[in-house]
């Protein structure tokens, strides 16, 4: 694929990535991460994990996305219109980001990435050679995978089912009464 | 082929980005959000190194990084509801129950 | 290179062609055909001269649904209510519309067609993961009535869009299970050899089509498919006598018309899956590349050019068989409720789906081979 | 010869079923199950001891039977295995407990009957046996210890079994807290063996292996190595100075008393010793400890024996006497004499307290031989057998006494020690003496019976009384297995122990005199009583008022207890409460734990203010660690 295809992707996934974070409106935030899903997806794609592309997209923006939006309006969320975080936070989280993103460049500058390149094979990134790897080598942490996810299920109903006896609780906002 | 460097580097911003998000954002499904951003971004790591060792295992790795992001987002929104119900909140300076 | 990329480019726009076509045809069976069915006159007052008329001929109401009706719509007010996020408002149905178009380009509606040295698959994108395609765009579709539901700032629209949310999201998994069966009677996710796949007879005269192979998916696929596009008995989202209009009451104008013609196109393409997964795609029963081979023997030499076409006329008939029957189911079934509605889907086809994959499993397992 | 014998472990099988079911399944299961299941694994380990013990017999002099069951401790070149084994030594006991045992078991069945809590009754009383039979069986030193601590604790289970008297209670932790005093020295002298002979690179505490590498100990390792383990015997075996514990132990019931505090456990001491004799003959003075020790113990007992008025409180001094001479025997190095007076006490004392029970049971738990008498018409079968079991123990020939306290006596004599056993001839006369006072005071004169009570009394029920005879039996021919020399088959069950225990050897000659004494000494001892409590029944009386010190003397057992209260208790409460509990816990442990607590709560006071709850604050702190981390990597890559 050529270059502009993977820079212009790159600059989307950058752009929306930033508008998960800085726009005020969860859902925007929400569309914005939507955005940088399907545009890491692409990239996926370009970089020949197809099925696992493909995966992003029926998963995470198909699927988890949507929860996330079902309790943005579970809970009713609206524009924040006070400050979306604490003024030191923000200088400083930004500060670390940056100085994060700095010496990850240093590490991943070529030189330094011993990587040994070689040649994809054929059917690289096909459902063929994926599910070949996953019922093999992973086919034990691809089990477990199940389990997790009937943990998953089972946790997420038992929070976020409505137990009578908790409602009792529900009009404490200090910490003092608690304690008492 | 697009050198590692760039996808590289695009991976590191994106990470970086989600974790400013996690720092200065208080909302706590941005947060989360956040949290997704940054999965993504190793990801996209995992896959573009992958391709160029010519290795399925990082597909397999994002793969299962999906599976575990989706019990992980379905168990951690499931504390988000239970959390609001109690403290009508999703501000993370506001669940402070836990200071000293 | 070249020629193969504007020879996509045009298949691309044919299909999506196609596929408006289809909306616009099921849009006219939606006035008229339920007029038929349910023995009323419907739509017949616009004539462009009366011709008709005057012809002792009875209105059809073409021009009445194919030409005023859409005008009479993109000419009205594009109306945002108070309070709506306008830029997602905008961009909803649109979001809504998108995914669908983009699904048609992987249908294939033909075999391949040799023109001038040249052999042009007759699909427009042949990719080798074409059902991962299939089912991410459908995924993405729901973003559409969502956002939809949200952005109008309206209780009737968010009701709307959270019941199409939720009933999309439950019925994609029975039709993934459905389709996830077919690939793995296949052995592959690219539809055109799919479609190949299902050339043959049986016992001398029955068409190796995926429904006979796999009847319990097709059910699968048939009802959740009607669930996904939101259609009667299905369309709890728009169900006038309890949310007005749905996700898209607060929507009037072109934007309307654009979910209009999304729910159609859905149903269109809901056509085009089932024909590709289990009716054969394009292909005519009996008729191999050089011509039929009816049961008993009997054999009738067609050229190559004739059997291509044939292929896409077959495709065509095929669809809009099933856009019909469709439609039937339409107008004469009555609305679920909600519980029932997840009840089917959950509690009924997910399990249905789940047993189906788990049997085709075993079946392939057991003969060694796929097909 | 070494012959393997799996079914060993059924032996310990057995007792273990008994355990697990009156355990879980005891109260439930009814009166009937349990008294089914509880005597009879005895008697089902009495029949597969039977089996070893023919199979044993028809071994050539030597021989052994093995069954090595797991490897239990592997330690580097150290080992232990968890193995039985049975030779002529193990043979004859695992035959008393398993023998003795069933009928004590049987009797209990009646003894019993009207007690709530038969199941745990027999629950301990199992787990006795099979302790018992581990220490027995064991083929190292280690296993046996643990046997050992098994019946040390089955016993304290039993002596409290009526644990809601707090008398019984404390009779019960004071048999433990002695006992644990002898215990430590056998574990001490496990750690020295083990220890000693480590550093000569033999890692063993098997017995066998012990006996085949025994030169390498060195006389004065093996010196302290048998002094702890007579410490241990001590506790075990109610020997002075760890006596105390065994008259107290008589609160228990009558049962327990037979079995274990007379027939087989305060043995187990006896037994030990004579297990480990090559080690006790390597060490001379060690062995004249033991029968110091064991002479003096008792006639000490014998005194005391002579004035209690409790019925039981004389058969328990009695049994430490008679393990005085049990380890007269085996200190005198005639190892299967006191094996063999081990095996005939065992029939006659276990016999002597079921007919005490018997005698209580009749009078509804009366113990005071002064409100009894006259009981021998009312109580037939009592009278006879415990009459029986009386001559047996005042060494009447020919019952079964005879024979084995001779043998001890001779030994000590034609072993040089003629002062022992000149204490051995004394205590002869003064058992026969306070065993006789005992018959003429139960079974003779007129009876002194409450009157309420006199019309209750009943002879024992048959599977109380079937012991009874059995045991009398035993009693009165057990001590044919060993005739003097040259009379039929002469001593034969010496010559059966031999190979096991090792020999003795005389070095003084036995003579006429020698021989005859402790005969002569029993008979004056049984016409004294006769005197005193039949024809002059008012003379003891008159004795007691004008002796009256020396009679205060044996009747409060010579203030022992009161001295060792004084002596030793009081003072360990002493420093225990004032310096180990007030000074060194209160104020040096205490303090220190409160310090690191105080300390660690001020440097939480001021650490939490980092713990402000917001995640985001946590969150920063991880960002900074990652920072730091990845610098680090950084720096590593590039090295600059």
């Amino acid at each position: 694929m050529p270059p502009f295809v993977y820079i212009f992707l790159g600059a989307l996934a950058i752009v929306s990535a930033l508008g998960v974070v800085v726009q005020r409106n969860p859902i925007h935030s929400l569309l914005s991460l939507i955005g940088t899903l399907l545009t890491v997806a692409l990239l996926f794609i370009a970089e020949d994990a197809v099925v696992v592309g493909f995966l992003q997209i029926i998963v995470y923006a198909g699927a988890i996305m949507v929860l996330f939006l079902f309790v943005i309006w579970l809970l009713n969320l609206q524009v924040e219109t006070g400050p979306t975080g604490h003024l030191a936070l923000k200088i400083f989280g930004w500060l670390g980001a940056a100085l994060l993103v700095t010496e990850l460049f240093f590490i991943l500058a070529p030189p330094h990435l011993q990587v040994k390149f070689t040649h994809e094979p054929a059917g690289y990134g096909s459902l063929a050679s994926l599910a070949g790897k996953l019922f093999t080598d992973y086919l034990v942490a691809f089990e477990v995978t199940s389990v997790l996810l009937l943990a998953a299920v089972v946790g997420a109903v038992a929070l976020a089912r409505r137990i009578p006896a908790a409602e009792e609780f529900r009009d404490v906002k200090e910490p003092e009464k608690i304690a008492s | 082929m697009i050198p590692l460097t760039y996808m590289m580097s695009l991976s590191a911003i994106i990470f970086a980005i989600g974790v400013a998000g996690v720092i200065i954002r208080r909302n706590i499904l941005v947060m989360y959000m956040s949290i997704e951003l940054m999965l993504n971004a190793v990801n996209l790591a995992f896959v573009a190194i992958g391709s160029r060792l010519g290795s399925m295992d990082g597909q397999v790795i994002v793969f299962f990084v999906m599976t575990v992001a989706a019990a992980e987002s379905a168990v951690g929104l499931g504390i988000i509801i239970s959390s609001f119900r109690n403290r009508d909140t999703v501000h993370a300076d506001d669940l402070t129950l836990m200071r000293w | 290179m070249t020629i193969e990329l504007i020879a996509g480019a045009i298949k691309a726009i044919l299909m999506i062609v196609l596929g408006l076509n289809l909306s616009l045809f099921l849009l006219y069976f939606e006035r008229k055909g339920s007029a038929l069915i349910q023995d009323r006159i419907g739509s017949n007052r616009v004539t462009i001269t009366g011709l008709g008329k005057r012809m002792g001929m009875p209105n059809l109401g073409i021009i009445n649904t194919t030409i005023a009706d859409p005008v009479k719509m993109f000419t009205k007010e594009d109306f945002i209510p108070d309070g709506a996020d306008k830029f997602l408002h905008t961009l909803a149905p649109f979001l809504a519309l998108f995914p669908v178009l983009i699904t048609f380009v992987v249908i294939p509606f033909g075999d391949t067609i040799s023109i001038a040295g040249h052999h042009i698959g007759l699909e427009a994108a042949n990719l080798n993961a074409g059902a991962l395609y299939l089912l991410a765009t459908l995924g993405l579709g729901v973003y559409g009535v969502a956002l939809a539901g949200w952005a109008s700032n309206s209780r009737w629209s968010l009701l709307g869009g959270i019941r199409a949310t939720a009933q999309m999201i439950s019925y994609e998994l029975a039709m993934g299970l459905a389709i996830v069966s077919v690939i793995m009677t296949f052995g592959t996710l690219n539809l055109q050899e799919i479609v190949r796949g299902q050339s043959g007879v049986w016992f001398g005269f029955l068409p190796r089509w995926g429904i006979f192979v796999q009847p319990l998916a097709f059910i699968l696929l048939l009802v959740a498919g009607a669930a996904e596009s939101k259609r009667i008995p299905f369309d709890l989202p728009e169900g006038e006598s309890e949310l007005i209009q749905g996700y898209f009451t607060e929507y009037s104008g072109g934007k309307q018309a654009v979910f209009m013609l999304t729910d159609f196109a859905e149903q269109a393409l809901l056509a085009m899956l089932i024909t590709t997964f289990f009716l054969g795609g394009w292909q005519v029963p009996w008729l191999m590349r050089d011509g039929f081979h009816l049961p008993g023997g009997a054999f009738l030499a067609v050229p190559a050019l004739v059997v291509s076409l044939l292929g896409i006329v077959a495709f065509l008939v095929k669809v809009v068989a099933l856009c019909i029957f469709l439609g039937l189911v339409r107008w004469t079934l009555p609305r679920f409720r909600y519980d029932q509605l997840m009840r089917l889907g959950w509690k009924g086809l997910v399990p249905l789906g789940l047993f189906n994959v788990l049997l085709t499993a075993f079946v392939v397992v057991a003969t060694g081979s796929v097909h | 010869m070494t012959v393997q014998f799996p079914a060993l472990a059924l032996i310990l099988l057995f007792p273990l079923i008994g355990v697990v079911f009156n355990m879980f399944f005891g109260s439930r299961s009814g009166r009937g199950a349990v008294n089914l299941v509880g005597p009879g694994v005895m008697f089902a380990a009495f029949a597969v001891a039977t089996w070893a013990f023919l199979t044993l017999l028809k071994l050539p002099p030597g021989g052994s039977l093995v069954a090595p069951l797991w490897g239990w401790i592997e330690g580097g070149p150290f080992h232990v295995e968890f193995g039985l084994r049975v030779d002529a030594l193990s043979g004859v006991m695992v035959m008393i407990v398993t023998g003795v045992g069933s009928l004590i078991f049987l009797y209990s069945v009646g003894y019993m009957a009207e007690d709530e809590d038969f199941a745990r009754f027999f629950t301990y009383m199992n787990l006795f046996a099979l302790s018992m039979l581990i220490l027995i069986l064991a083929d190292n030193l280690l296993m046996m210890f643990v046997g050992w601590e098994g019946v040390g604790l089955c016993s304290y289970l039993l002596i409290a079994f009526w644990y809601t008297d707090p008398q019984f209670a404390y009779n019960g932790r004071k048999a433990f807290v002695v006992n644990r005093i002898g215990d430590a020295g056998f574990l001490l002298a496990i750690f020295t063996t083990a220890a000693t002979l480590g550093s000569h690179g033999v890692w063993t505490l098997n017995f066998v292996e012990l006996h085949n590498n025994a030169a390498l100990l060195g006389g004065a390792a093996a010196t302290a190595i048998c002094v702890l383990l007579f410490i241990g015997a001590t506790g075990k075996s109610a020997q002075i100075p760890l006596y105390v514990w065994l008259p107290d132990a008589m609160v228990g019931p009558t049962p327990v008393s037979a079995l274990i505090h007379a027939a087989t456990m305060v043995t187990a001491g006896v037994y030990m010793i004579a297990r480990l004799g090559f080690l006790f003959t390597m060490a001379p003075s060690a062995l004249d400890l033991v029968a110091a020790i064991g002479a003096i113990t008792a006639t000490f007992a014998a005194t005391i024996a002579i004035v209690q008025p409790d019925i039981k409180k004389v058969l328990a001094y009695s049994t430490i006497s008679q393990l005085g001479y049990m380890f007269l025997g085996v200190g005198t190095g005639a190892f299967a004499s006191g094996i063999f007076h081990v095996m005939t006490h065992a029939f006659f004392k276990g016999l002597l307290f079921l007919c005490a029970g018997s005698v209580m049971h009749a009078l509804g738990g009366e113990q005071d031989m002064n409100k009894m008498g006259g009981l021998r018409r009312k109580l037939p079968i009592t009278f006879a057998t415990m009459f029986i079991a009386t001559l047996a123990i005042a060494a009447i020939p020919p019952f079964s006494g005879y024979f084995s306290k001779d043998l001890i006596l001779e030994a000590a004599y034609e072993s040089g020690h003629t002062w022992l056993w000149l204490l051995g001839v004394i205590t002869a006369g003064l058992t026969s003496f306070y065993m006789f006072r005992l018959i003429f005071m139960t079974f003779f004169g007129d009876s002194r019976v409450d009157s309420e009570k006199e019309h209750h009394i009943h002879e024992s029920p048959p599977v109380m009384a079937i012991p009874l005879i059995v045991l009398a039996i035993l009693a009165t021919v057990g001590g044919w297995v060993n005739l003097p020399d040259g009379w039929l088959w002469g001593n034969a069950f010496v010559r059966f122990l031999t190979p096991a225990v090792g020999t003795f050897k005389p070095i003084v000659e036995a003579n006429l005199t020698s021989t005859s004494m402790p005969l002569v000494a029993s008979l004056i001892g049984i016409v004294l009583a006769y005197v005193l409590y039949i024809r002059l029944p008012g003379l003891p009386f008159l004795l007691a008022w004008r002796l009256k010190a020396p009679y205060d003397l044996l009747l409060n057992k010579y203030y022992i207890d009161q001295i060792y209260n004084v002596v030793v208790t009081r003072p360990l409460f002493w420093v225990s409460y004032y310096v180990l509990d007030r000074a060194v816990d209160s104020y040096m442990i205490d303090g220190a734990a409160e310090g690191a607590g105080l300390a660690v709560l001020t440097s939480g006071q001021v650490a939490r203010r980092a713990e402000t709850g917001n995640v985001q604050h946590y969150a920063f702190v991880y960002l900074l660690g990652a920072l730091g981390i990845v610098a680090y990597y950084l720096f590593l890559v590039t090295g600059r």
